[in-house]
C-alpha cells in the first residue's frame, strides 16, 4: 500500500529535457517507476530515450494518463509549472526546484486550496516507496521495502537516517521529503495524518531541523492523534543564531525556532528523540520497544 | 539579502514614503561638509547590516560640524558590535548623515512572511523605536497583525484599520493610508522577505515619516531584482563567505578549529552537531549543495584549506546526486593546489562509494584518513587533532 | 420567518453619509429597519442622525454588532466595500450601486468563494422584508406582509409588481432585487432554493428580462426542484436585438437572450406566465389556481 | 462602448500585437495618397461600429490609387447599411487603408466575460473570419474555450495549449503566446468587455497578424479609461441617443411613433411590451434612471419632444427614489419651453403620486391626460393619435 505513489503512479517528469530532469527522470525509471511523459516547452513531439515530450501536462495527461507530476522547471518558472499541473488535473505534484521565489509560492499556495492536487516541496528531494516507486533525487538503493514511514524536511540527511533504518533492517514504506522552503505544499502533519491511516505503515520516523516551528505542530498533532511509535532526530543542536543554514526554512531568529525547543515538544507528546545523527535507527527501534513492539514486527 | 539603511530608505522614498533629508558619507571630510548643511545640528548612523546600533553607539546626535568630524572619525572604518551580530561586530564604511527631526509619536509597521499562512501579514504596534517582539510579549494589545489574501491583497479599507489602530485621524489618517499601500507595493515589486519601519514617527510639525528602515530581499527572487542584487555590500560579510556564495555556496564562519565539507544543509547541520558531541569545535558550516559539480567542491575545499584557523577537515558526503568518486578527485586535487598537509577525514556514502574511497586510499602524498561511518569520523577528526591543543 | 432579512437584522450602511446613502439609510430606518451604523472613511467618530459613523466596518461590526451592510458606496469604491464587509464578518451585503466595473466584479466573485458572506447586486434595489426590515431604495408603502415570494433582475417593474400583488391582496413574505448586472452576487437559484425551504413563503413571482441565461437556469431549477406555484413576467419581449436597454446585462445578441426562449422555458417548467405586464397579480393567481390552492391560502 | 478597427488594431499595436500597415483617411485624395504608399494595391475598410462590412461592400480590394480613389469617393460620407446594423445604416466617415498581406491561415482568438462562470474567458477557434457562433454551433470541435481564474490569470501554459490546438509550433507557437499574453494584458488594463481578432492570420511569410480587430470597452469603466472614453465616436450613433447619453439617459430610437419616458429598465422594457400589446408603436425606449434629478427629466421630455417621429408620448413613473411631483413639475416645465402641445398620457404610481397628480390636472394649457394604471395609460395614448393614423 504505502502513501501517495506506488507501482501503478504514471508520472510526467516537467522540465525533463533540462539536465537535472533528464538525469532524474532516467534513474526514476531505472529504479522502476512509470516515467510515462515529460513536458518541455517547445519540445513537444520530441522522445527523450524513449519518453513522449509534450509542450504542456494537459496533453501529457491526456494523451499518456499521467497523474503524477515530478517538476525540475528552474526557479523563474516553477511555480507557473505547479499551477499548470494543477489545471491540468495532476493528483501528485512534486516540485524539486530550489530556489523558488516566496512571493511566487504565496500565490500557489491560495490558488492550491482551491485544487485537488497536492504539492509536495518546492525544495525537496521527492519521495519513494522503495520497491515500487521513486519520484525524486534520492539514491534508491539505500531504501528497503518495510514499514517505517520517513518524513522529513531535509535532503542528505534523510539519505542518512534511511541508510540507518535499512541497516538496522528497518524498511520503509514510504519516505517523503517535504522540502526546506518558507512555504511548502505539504506539512509534516499532512504526511503524519497519511501514515496514522496507512495499514502497511507501523512507526514513524521524523527529521526535522531548526527554524520555523513545523516540529511543534508536529508534536501537537502527534499527541493527539498518532496512534503509532514516533521518533525524530532534529538538526542544528549547535547552529549559531540569526545565521541562515542553507536552507531558507532553516534559521533561529528571535528566540524561536531552536532545536532544544523542538525537542521538547516532541518529547513531550512521547516521540523517541535521537541525540545524536548517528542513533536514528537506534531511536527507532526503542520508540517500538516503548510502545511494547518489536521493531522486527515492522 | 539585506539592505543598509540608506539603500532601504532611498527604495521607499521612490514609493513617496517621506523620509528625513540625509546624505551617505565614507569620510570624515564628508561627514562634515553634510554636517554643514544642518548647520551641524544632525544625526550619525553608522550603515552596518545589523540592528541594535543605537545601545551600540553607532548612532550619534551631534550638535556642530566639529562633533559631526570627531563622530565620523571614531565611527569610520572601525568595527561595530551590537547584540545582533557576533563579537567581532560588522565595519563601518559609510555614515548616513541626516537632518533632526523633532517627534511626537512613534510606531511600528513591518510587512513580513507568516510562514504558518503562507501569506504576507502586516504588522503594526502603537510601540515604535522597540523590538517588536519584546512588545508582542509584554503588551500584546498594542500590537496588531494582519494576513493579507494575495487574491485580495493589501486594500485601503486594510490600511484605514492600521490608521484607527494608531489613532491617526484626518490628514495624518489618510498619510498612514497612502504609506501602508506604498509600503505593501514595494514589498511585492521588490520581492522583499522583510520590510519595517522602526519607528515610523508623527513629527513635531504633524508628518508621518520613516525614521528608520530596514529591508531584505528574497534571495531566490535576486534573478529578477537586478538593480537591488547590485546593492549588496560584500564588507558586511567575512571574505571567505563572500568568496563562496560567488561559488552559491553555502558557508557560515564558526569559532573552531574543524573545517567541516558537507553535501545537503540537513546533514551539513547534523554534521556540526556530531562534532559538537565528539568534543570537536566545528570552523564553518558548509553546504556545497545537491547538484555540484567538480569545480564546486574543489573551490569550497580550498575555501576550507586556505582559512588560517582551520587545522583539520571532516568531509561527510551522501552521495546521491553528486558522486563519491568526483568528490574525492576534487579534494585531491585541491589539497594539491594549496599545498596542504593538514588531517582530513573522510566520510562518504552512497552513489559510487566504493570508488571514491579507493581514488583517496591509492594516494600517498596527503594525510587523509578514511572513516565509513558520521560518528566515527567525527571523533576520528577531532582525536587527529586532539594533541596539538 | 421570511428569508435573509428579518426585525432582527443589524445592518450597516457603507457609505452612510453620501446623498444616497443618507437619503436610504434614513429611509430604511423610518421602515423600520435597525441600522445600527454608517461607514465612511474619514468620517469616523460622527453621527448622522443618531447613527454611529465609521471609518470601517470592522468598527461598526465590533461596536455594533451588524450583520447586514446596504453599500452605496460608489463605483470606483464599490468592490473594494464588498470585500471589507466580507472580511469584517457581515453575513449579507447588499450592493445598490450601479456602474461597478465588471473587472472589479470578476475579482469580487473569486473572492466571495471562499466567504461566508452572501452579496445581493450590485445594481440592485435590495431586497425587503414587509413590515419586517428593508434594505434597499423600493418605497416601502406599496408592500404588505404577506407569503408570495418575489424575486427580480429588475427595479421599478419589482415596484409595479408587487404593488399589482398587494392590490389583489397577495402580501409578500420576502421581495429580492438580485440586479441586473452581467455578475451578481445572488442568482435567481439562490433565492427560489431559499423561498423553497421557507415555511412563510406559499408561492414565487419571478420577474425576468431579456439578455443572459439566467431565467432558462431558473426554469430548469424549478422543474426539479420547486414545489410551490410560481408565476413569471419577463420584460423586453418587444426589445431590438443588439442595444443595451439601461441593464449592463439586457442585451440580447447572437439569437439567445430572447424573451420568447426564456418564456419557452419556464412554460415548460410549469410557470403560469403573465403574458402582459398589466397581468402579473392574475398570473400569480392562476399559478395558485393552477396548483389547486386558493391564492388566500397565502 | 465600442472601438473603430482602426483604434483596437493601435491599440493591440502599443502591446505588441502583429498589425497590418495602415492609415487612416477622411477624404478621396487621402485615399488616393495612402493607396500611393502601398503602390495601388491595397485594402480599404469603411470604419464603422458594426461586423459584417464585407458582405455589405464596406471592405474592398484595390489594384490602383485610382480605383482606391473610386472606391473611397462611393463609400465616404455614405452610410453602410450591413446584417449588425438597422436599415438606416451606419455613416461612413473615414477608412482604414491597408497594405495587402498575403494569408496562409485564418484564425481567431478572443477575450469576453463567461456570464454563468462570472470569469473572463478566452475563446480559439481554428475556423478564421467565420462568425464564432456559428462554428461553435456547425464544428464545436474546431472551437476551444477557456474559462481564466482572476487569482492565476491566463498564463504562459494556457496559451501553449491554444498553440497547440492551432497546430502553431515553433516560432509561430512562441508568437501565439506572447500574442495571447499580449491580448490578456491589454483586456484588463484597458477594461475590455470584448476583445476580437477575426482573422487572426498566418501570413504567407510566417508571421502572425491580427488581420481584424473588435474592441469593446466596459462603460462602467470608462470613468478609468479616460485615454479611450475620448474616442467615442458620435456620429455612429443618432444625435439624440448622443444628446441622451450626455445626460446619463438610456435611450435608444425606435421605429414608432409614441416617445416613452419611464424609469428603470425593466419597467421601460415593460411598458414597450405594453404599448406594443395595445396596437401601439414605441418612438424609443428611454430610462431616466433611478436617481434622476429634474434637470434629467426636464432633459428627457425635451428629447422627447423635438423628435418629430414623435407623435405622442407616454409617460410611465413608479416613484421610489423619485418623486412624482418633481417629474409632474419638470414635465410642465419641458412642454412649455417647446411649446409642444402633443398629447401626453402620464401614469405615474409611488412617491408623492397625488401630489404630482395634482399639479399636472391643474394645469390646462397642455395636452396632458392623466391614467390610474399601466394597461389604462398605454390605451388610452394608442387611442389618442389612432384617429391621426
Amino acid at each position: 500500500m504505502a502513501i501517495l505513489i506506488d507501482r501503478h503512479s504514471r508520472i510526467v517528469v516537467q522540465g525533463l529535457t533540462g539536465s537535472s530532469g533528464r538525469r532524474h527522470g532516467l534513474l526514476c525509471r531505472d529504479y522502476g517507476s512509470q516515467i510515462v511523459a515529460g513536458v518541455t516547452p517547445g519540445k513537444g513531439g520530441t522522445h527523450l530515450d524513449g519518453i513522449p515530450v509534450f509542450d504542456t501536462v494537459a496533453e501529457a495527461v491526456e494523451t499518456c494518463h499521467a497523474d503524477v507530476s515530478m517538476i525540475f522547471v528552474p526557479p523563474p518558472g516553477a511555480a507557473e509549472a505547479i499551477l499548470e499541473a494543477s489545471e491540468a488535473g495532476i493528483r501528485l505534484a512534486v516540485c524539486i526546484t530550489e530556489g523558488v521565489p516566496v512571493r511566487d509560492m504565496v500565490l500557489v499556495n491560495r490558488a492550491l486550496a482551491n485544487s485537488s492536487m497536492r504539492l509536495i516541496g518546492p525544495n525537496c528531494p521527492g519521495l519513494i516507496t522503495p520497491g515500487q516507486c521513486k519520484v525524486g533525487i534520492m539514491p534508491g538503493d539505500i531504501h528497503q521495502p518495510g514499514s517505517i514511514g520517513v518524513v522529513s524536511r531535509s535532503g542528505t540527511l534523510t539519505y542518512e537516517a534511511v541508510k540507518q533504518l535499512s541497516d538496522a533492517g528497518l524498511g520503509q514504506s514510504t519516505c517523503v521529503g517535504i522540502g526546506g522552503d518558507p512555504i511548502i505544499g505539504t506539512s509534516f502533519i499532512d504526511v503524519l495524518s497519511l501514515f496514522n491511516d496507512d495499514p502497511d505503515t507501523k512507526g514513524v520516523f521524523l527529521i526535522g531541523e531548526i527554524g520555523g516551528t513545523a516540529e511543534e505542530q508536529a508534536a501537537a498533532w502527534i499527541r493527539q492523534h498518532l496512534r503509532k511509535p514516533v521518533a525524530a532526530y532534529i538538526a542544528g543542536m549547535t547552529a549559531p543564531p540569526g545565521k541562515r543554514m542553507g536552507h531558507a526554512g532553516a534559521i533561529i531568529s528571535g528566540g524561536s525556532g531552536r532545536a532544544a525547543d523542538k525537542i521538547a515538544a516532541l518529547r513531550d507528546s512521547g516521540v523517541q528523540i535521537a541525540e545524536s545523527p548517528a542513533s536514528m535507527a537506534l531511536a527507532m527501534q526503542k520508540a517500538f520497544k516503548a510502545a511494547g513492539l518489536s521493531s522486527h514486527d515492522s | 539579502m539585506k539592505l543598509h539603511e540608506y539603500q532601504a530608505k532611498a527604495l521607499l522614498a521612490q514609493y513617496g514614503v517621506v523620509i528625513p533629508r540625509g546624505q551617505l558619507v565614507r569620510s570624515v571630510d564628508e561627514a562634515g561638509q553634510a554636517a554643514e548643511t544642518f548647520s551641524g545640528a544632525c544625526v550619525l548612523k553608522a550603515q552596518v547590516y545589523a540592528g541594535g546600533r543605537g545601545k551600540a553607539g553607532g548612532v550619534a546626535r551631534v550638535e556642530s560640524v566639529e562633533q559631526a568630524r570627531q563622530i565620523a572619525d571614531r565611527l569610520l572604518h572601525r568595527r561595530l558590535v551590537t547584540v545582533q551580530t557576533d563579537e567581532a561586530g560588522l565595519p563601518v564604511t559609510s555614515l548616513l548623515v541626516e537632518e533632526l527631526v523633532p517627534v511626537a509619536r512613534e510606531l511600528y509597521l513591518s510587512l513580513t512572511l507568516d510562514r504558518s499562512a503562507g501569506r504576507y501579514c502586516l504588522i503594526a504596534s502603537a510601540e515604535g523605536g522597540m523590538d517588536i517582539e519584546q512588545t508582542a510579549r509584554l503588551t500584546p494589545e498594542r500590537v496588531r497583525r494582519l494576513t493579507i489574501d494575495p487574491l485580495v491583497g493589501l486594500r485601503a479599507f486594510h490600511a484605514r484599520g492600521i490608521a484607527r489602530f494608531f489613532n491617526l485621524e484626518g490628514d495624518l489618517g489618510d498619510a498612514t493610508v497612502s504609506l501602508i499601500l506604498a509600503l505593501y507595493r514595494c514589498f511585492l515589486e521588490k520581492d522583499a522577505s522583510l520590510l519595517e519601519i522602526n519607528p515610523l514617527v508623527v513629527t513635531a510639525d504633524n508628518r508621518l515619516m520613516a525614521m528608520d528602515a530596514k529591508v531584505s530581499i528574497d534571495d531566490s527572487a535576486l534573478f529578477r531584482q537586478h538593480d537591488l542584487a547590485g546593492l549588496k555590500d560584500d564588507s558586511q560579510y567575512d571574505p571567505l563567505e563572500v568568496r563562496a556564495a560567488r561559488s552559491d555556496i553555502a558557508y557560515i564562519k564558526m569559532d573552531g578549529r574543524i573545517g567541516c565539507l558537507v553535501n545537503g544543509a540537513g546533514l551539513a547541520m547534523a554534521t556540526l552537531d556530531m562534532l559538537t558531541e565528539c568534543g570537536g569545535q566545528p570552523a564553518n558550516f558548509l553546504d556545497v549543495g545537491g547538484g555540484a559539480d567538480q569545480d564546486k567542491v574543489r573551490e569550497a575545499f580550498r575555501i576550507l584549506l586556505e582559512d588560517p584557523s582551520v587545522d583539520g577537515i571532516l568531509v561527510n558526503i551522501f552521495g546521491g546526486i553528486m558522486r563519491c568518486d568526483l568528490i574525492a578527485e576534487s579534494l585531491i586535487a585541491a589539497a594539491a593546489a594549496t599545498g596542504s598537509h593538514i588531517p582530513i577525514v573522510v566520510r562518504m556514502a552512497g552513489a559510487r562509494r566504493d570508488e571514491g574511497r579507493r581514488i583517496l586510499e591509492e594516494q600517498t602524498d596527503l594525510n587523509i584518513v578514511w572513516q565509513d561511518g558520521l560518528a566515527s569520523a567525527a571523533n576520528a577528526i577531532v582525536k587527529l587533532l586532539a594533541p596539538s591543543t
